[in-house]
């Protein structure tokens, strides 16, 4: 593995800028010399001694404990407003979202975590939201999608409680309802219209949305391939035939 | 001409090579996937003539992600993220190289006040990553309670970082064109308060660690490593800087706001493990240095220059920027075509040539030396394995 | 005051003669007296360490199981007892299943020979310190089995490591020990306690007692693979040395075993340092003693107290030593001993018998 | 030394490399039969002393039918960089090994031989670096498939 019969140069000096003393901060760690026979144990137990000292100091000081019991502290336990735990939609006082189905956060998201559905047939607006759906199992907590959402209608939650014993249902339905954005709502005066106008999404009904989609993919996906197949054979056909002289006996060990 | 292919099979089954004049049997050791000094999934293949290691050959890709193939296939924005996934020590500085990199070439402007918030994070995340690899070092040799010290200060970089990034270990805070949070208001208190609550500190891990005289016994010439043959092998960071050379790009290309600030760069005199050790260490006295020299002047303006929905155009052709994380030299080379995604991207991860030196370093010593010599060269395997 | 002793062989045989149900019963209930003890303490000592490690690290430890955690060694026992009990297929399974037994059975015939208080001790043996040091050098057959019979590298390494690991650190052990022997005079454990009647030994030697208790507990704690000797598990090293391959039941017999050597080191070094059960005496208590009265106030404290505290505070070095020191490596180890260790345990021999001739250390009778 | 005088120093080593264009680093393509002498020549003299290889890759274009090379070299006395490109043949991927030049380009070019099939001639241990010896395909070429590979829908 090493070699030392490879002819290294050896190192020039360092330009002077690059050479640093150190030690500004504290003084420079003590070295203890053991080479003397009785001074040097005697210095080598007293840095046992030193070691000992810290150890037992924070034993006898229980104050200095820094063990959080969760999840008995539940109550104290407050987690910082940036904290990125699950993404959540901006839903208003009225509960509407702001949500165009812009998909730029869809096409930003880098693993494909977020899915949005359009509503087959728009109640109002020629564009409506039928389900968003982020998947917290290939989430990555990037930010990405609320750094680029052009309205303002995701955020970054601190809930991090987030296990269930079924993966699908950590795919969520972040809108709460299927339908128009807030300010069509608004101008709609009817409330019973408002209500028709906005289905209800669970907020755990993600999955049947990933599911259906990847259906639809599969098909599309074999179709794909054999593109694929038939563009490297046709590829491969070129070549051969452009290749008059030989191509020289190193073989790909591939 | 032919060029043969050979196989970790092939590679371990060699003849002995003891010189011993006592008849003794070589054997091989798997030393990981699982074990609990490769820190993660790195394997090591030991060649033992009982407890002294005749030969190592480090085995990879147990945790081979494939980032690079996965950055051809997104935006610039989107390949960010993944790099936090490499080096999780150093994630910010790791934002901050393929940042770089993306910003020369797309040529976006920025801020006093975005390279004064990149610098003094990475900064700290330097310290955290030092203090993490403090703990684990202490906990390799056998000491368990300097892992819970290292690991509880720590905290406190991590709690900070919550804070103004919302995240603990992979950040993705450092973006082209900007930090994606301007800094938290209580951001300059807690940093001061973490400074003078770390400084004590300091001297107490040296009163348990480093001024202790078994450390210093197992250390002291252990894993030499000769100026010369420390840059053949391709080391940087403070494996390199321990040999001796002081080479680090924060002072010979100074990046951020770096040329600015006052420090030094400890080097070492042997290339011992004794000597990495004691590099870090110093390193973390000096990153306190650097930021409190930054954190009561940081400039005011903008921290995010362009629409971050927008597409990020590179020109056609190689680009590469470098940046000295905790481990050594991180650097990104970026082949564009012109398009929206990278044509190909590299990594030039410093954990994966700083292991290259392991093979040198442990043969002839004993077991309990590799262990050491493994953790004083601090490697992180994500980071390796790309 | 002359304390008597009375073992509970010695009652067993008073009762022989008459009722010899009676004594059968005795020595059965004995028997199950000392595995209960042992297996308390066991559970005691594991739930100890782990409190004062946690609280050495700025941790508050098992906390779950019952009042803070105490009943959290109990859960443990349970759990180790429901698992699945493995043997590796290559592994040589008589071998493999014997080594605990065996490394069990060292630790607990130690355990009859120690005296307690003067009322507490199963069996006195007039060469009790040579019975202690044999049998206790059971243990590393039970450990040296362990790795070998596992058919593992990294365990046979282990049980390399403990095998001349422990052989060597008996040497200075013994040497240790020997000290207090030719002070003594005696290599009876009771003998030995009531020897130090008049001070312990650890004081009233002009430094030899300080000398070979130092070289005692470090030769103890690498006996009992300790941090910072722990090189036959060595966690970083050898991922868990000669114990990799055992689970469950028999992983748990090593584990106790492990910890009633810390018992079995403590209270040797109490009984032969510190005087075991003796009450702090300062000179003669009798008659004519000038620290007769300060005598009298440490033995209103009963002798199974003494014992306790003493054994307990040593317990606790031997935890402090192990969550504070990095480990030593396996040269190093060897040239501690056999460079460092001997020589100076030799050395200190001679002195002590040299004191010993001339009659040179307080209150000499 | 700034690029261009970098460049030219090293054209007088070596006339015929050629300055690549489009690189923000001072680059030069050099002919695989050139790449060892060219390479054992400025590591050794004195005003280039490129004694670091910080990184080695490999380039695939698919469309022009060739690997390019890039070997990035480090001067760490001096201070400066430079790029060393190689073009080769994508059906016929051989290029002489450096790694008696810089010890370290035995992970590099075993990691490109990993990812692009790149073979290199005298290489004292080329074999796989992250997959297993049995793979099959070299998966950071262009036109590498798999099964399992993951696409973003639309």
């Amino acid at each position: 593995m090493s070699d030392e019969s490879i002819a290294v140069p050896e190192v020039l000096p360092p330009p002077e800028k690059h050479v640093g003393t150190g030690g500004a901060v504290a003084g420079p760690v003590p070295w203890i010399d053991t080479s003397g026979a009785i001074g040097g144990v005697f210095k080598g137990i007293r840095s046992l001694f030193s070691g000992m000292k810290v150890t037992v100091g924070y034993l006898m000081r229980p104050s200095t404990v820094v063990t959080q019991e969760y999840p008995e502290n539940r109550e104290t336990l407050k987690l910082p407003d940036r904290f990125r735990a699950q993404l959540a939609f901006n839903h208003d006082a009225n509960g509407y979202h702001k949500c165009t189905m812009c998909r730029i956060c869809e096409e930003a998201c880098p693993n494909v975590s977020i899915i949005i559905t359009g509503r087959e047939k728009p109640a109002v607006s020629k564009k409506e939201l039928d389900s968003f759906v982020w998947r917290l199992d290939s989430c990555t907590f990037c930010n990405t999608c609320v750094m680029v959402c052009p309205f303002g209608v995701l955020r970054f939650d601190g809930t991090f409680e987030s296990s269930v014993y079924d993966r699908r249902l950590l795919s969520y339905t972040l809108n709460q309802y299927a339908g128009p954005v807030a300010s069509v709502l608004e101008k709609i005066e009817d409330p019973d219209a408002r209500k028709a106008a906005m289905d209800p999404r669970d907020p755990y009904g993600g999955h049947a949305v990933i599911e259906a989609l990847i259906e639809k993919q599969k098909a599309k996906k074999i179709a794909e391939k054999a593109a694929r197949e038939a563009a490297r054979v046709a590829r491969l056909a070129k070549k051969a035939a452009a290749a008059a002289a030989p191509a020289g006996e190193a073989e790909d060990a591939g | 001409m032919s060029v043969t292919v050979s196989t970790l099979q092939a590679r371990i089954s060699g003849e002995s090579t003891a010189g011993s004049p006592l008849s003794t049997e070589e054997y091989f050791v798997n030393m990981g996937p699982q074990h609990p000094s490769t820190h993660g999934v790195l394997r090591l293949v030991l060649r033992l003539d009982g407890e002294t290691v005749r030969e190592v050959v480090p085995v990879l890709g147990y945790i081979h992600r494939g980032i690079e193939k996965m950055g051809e296939h997104g935006n610039y924005r989107q390949f960010v993220h993944l790099v936090d996934r490499m080096d999780y020590l150093s994630a910010l500085a790791n934002n901050w190289a393929v940042t770089m990199v993306v910003e020369k070439a797309a040529k976006m402007e920025t801020t006093e006040r975005i390279q004064a918030i990149r610098t003094l994070v990475c900064e700290l995340q330097r310290i955290q990553s030092h203090l993490l690899w403090w703990g684990v070092f202490g906990m390799d040799l056998g000491g368990f309670t300097p892992f819970f010290y290292g690991l509880r200060d720590r905290e406190q970089i991590c709690d900070i970082f919550e804070k103004t990034i919302g995240a603990r270990l992979t950040m993705n805070y450092i973006q082209p064109g900007g930090v994606m949070f301007d800094i938290h208001p209580e951001f300059v208190k807690d940093v001061k308060a973490f400074l003078n609550y770390l400084k004590p500190k300091l001297v107490e891990y040296d009163a348990l660690l480093t001024g202790n005289v078994i450390i210093q016994e197992r250390l002291r010439g252990i894993g030499k490593l000769s100026a010369a043959r420390a840059i053949a092998l391709g080391a940087t960071g403070p494996v390199l800087r321990a040999s001796g050379v002081a080479h680090d790009l924060r002072k010979s290309e100074p990046y951020g706001l770096y040329s600015q600030v006052d420090f030094d760069v400890p080097v070492g005199t042997d290339g011992d493990c004794w000597d990495r050790y004691w590099v870090r260490m110093e390193e973390i006295r000096q990153s306190i240095r650097i930021i409190e020299q930054l954190i009561d002047n940081i400039p005011e303006g903008k921290t995010f220059m362009v629409k971050p929905a927008a597409k990020i155009k590179v020109p056609a052709g190689i680009h590469y920027s470098h940046l000295e994380t905790a481990r050594g030299i991180l650097g990104v080379l970026l082949v564009s075509d012109g398009k929206e995604a990278p044509y190909r991207i590299h990594c030039r991860t410093p954990n994966f040539n700083n292991l290259w030196c392991i093979g040198e370093m442990a043969t002839g010593g004993r077991i309990g030396d590799l262990v050491a010599m493994l953790s004083s060269i601090d490697i992180v395997v994500p980071d390796i394995d790309r | 005051m002359a304390w008597q002793v009375k073992t509970i062989a010695q009652r067993t045989g008073e009762l022989l003669p008459g009722s010899p149900w009676t004594a059968a019963l005795y020595v059965l209930l004995t028997i199950l007296a000392v595995t209960a003890f042992v297996t308390v303490a066991g559970l005691v000592l594991i739930y100890a360490e782990r409190k004062i490690a946690a609280h050495f690290q700025c941790r508050v430890g098992p906390m779950r199981v019952g009042w803070h955690g105490v009943l959290q060694s109990i859960a443990d026992a349970i759990k180790l007892l429901m698992k699945e009990d493995v043997v590796p297929r290559d592994a040589d399974a008589l071998l493999h299943i014997l080594a605990p037994v065996l490394s069990f059975a060292g630790m607990l015939l130690v355990m009859i020979a120690l005296p307690m208080s003067p009322s507490l001790q199963v069996a006195d043996m007039n060469i009790g310190v040579l019975y202690v040091t044999a049998v206790s050098g059971l243990g590393v057959l039970g450990i040296l089995l362990g790795g070998w019979s596992s058919n593992n590298k990294w365990s046979l390494l282990g049980a390399m490591r403990a095998g001349a690991q422990i052989i060597s650190y008996e040497v200075s052990a013994t040497l240790a020990l020997l000290v207090v022997v030719v002070f003594a005079g005696t290599l009876q454990l009771s003998g030995i306690i009531q020897s130090q009647d008049t001070g312990w030994w650890i004081w009233r030697a002009h430094g030899c007692g300080l000398v070979a208790f130092a070289i005692f507990m470090i030769a103890g704690t690498a006996e009992i693979n300790r941090t910072p000797f722990d090189l036959a598990e060595g966690e970083s090293e050898l991922t868990a040395g000669f114990h990799t391959e055992y689970s469950g039941l028999r992983f748990s017999f090593f584990f106790l075993s492990e910890f009633l050597n810390m018992f079995v080191l403590a209270a040797m070094a109490s009984t032969l340092f510190f005087g075991g059960w003796m009450p702090l005496h300062v000179g003669p208590s009798g008659v004519g003693g000038h620290f007769a009265a300060f005598n009298g106030v440490m033995d209103l404290l009963p002798p199974g107290l003494w014992f306790t505290l003493k054994t307990t505070a040593i317990i606790f070095l031997l935890m402090w030593f192990r969550w504070t020191f990095p480990r030593l490596r396996v040269d190093q180890l060897m040239r501690l001993e056999w460079k460092i260790l001997l020589p100076i345990g030799f050395v200190n021999l001679f002195v002590s018998a040299a004191c010993v001739v001339t009659g040179f250390y307080f209150f000499a009778r | 030394m700034d690029a261009l005088n970098l460049i030219a120093a090293v054209q007088a080593l070596h006339p015929a490399a050629q300055a690549r264009a489009q690189s923000d680093q001072p680059t030069l393509t050099v002919a695989a039969d050139a790449l060892v002498a060219l390479a054992t020549q400025l590591r050794d003299d004195p005003d280039l002393r490129f004694d670091l290889l910080e990184t080695h890759t490999a380039v695939d274009w698919l469309e022009e039918d060739r690997f390019e090379l890039l070997y990035l070299l480090t001067s760490v006395p001096h201070g400066h960089r430079l790029l060393l490109a190689v073009n080769i043949d994508r059906d016929a991927p051989v290029v002489p090994t450096v790694s008696q030049v810089w010890p370290i380009a035995e992970w590099l070019e075993r990691e490109a031989y990993d990812m692009f099939g790149i073979l290199y001639d005298g290489h004292p241990d080329l074999r796989r670096l992250f997959l297993e010896d049995d793979w099959v395909g070299f998966p950071l070429r262009k036109d590498y498939e798999d099964d399992f590979m993951l696409e973003r829908p639309e």
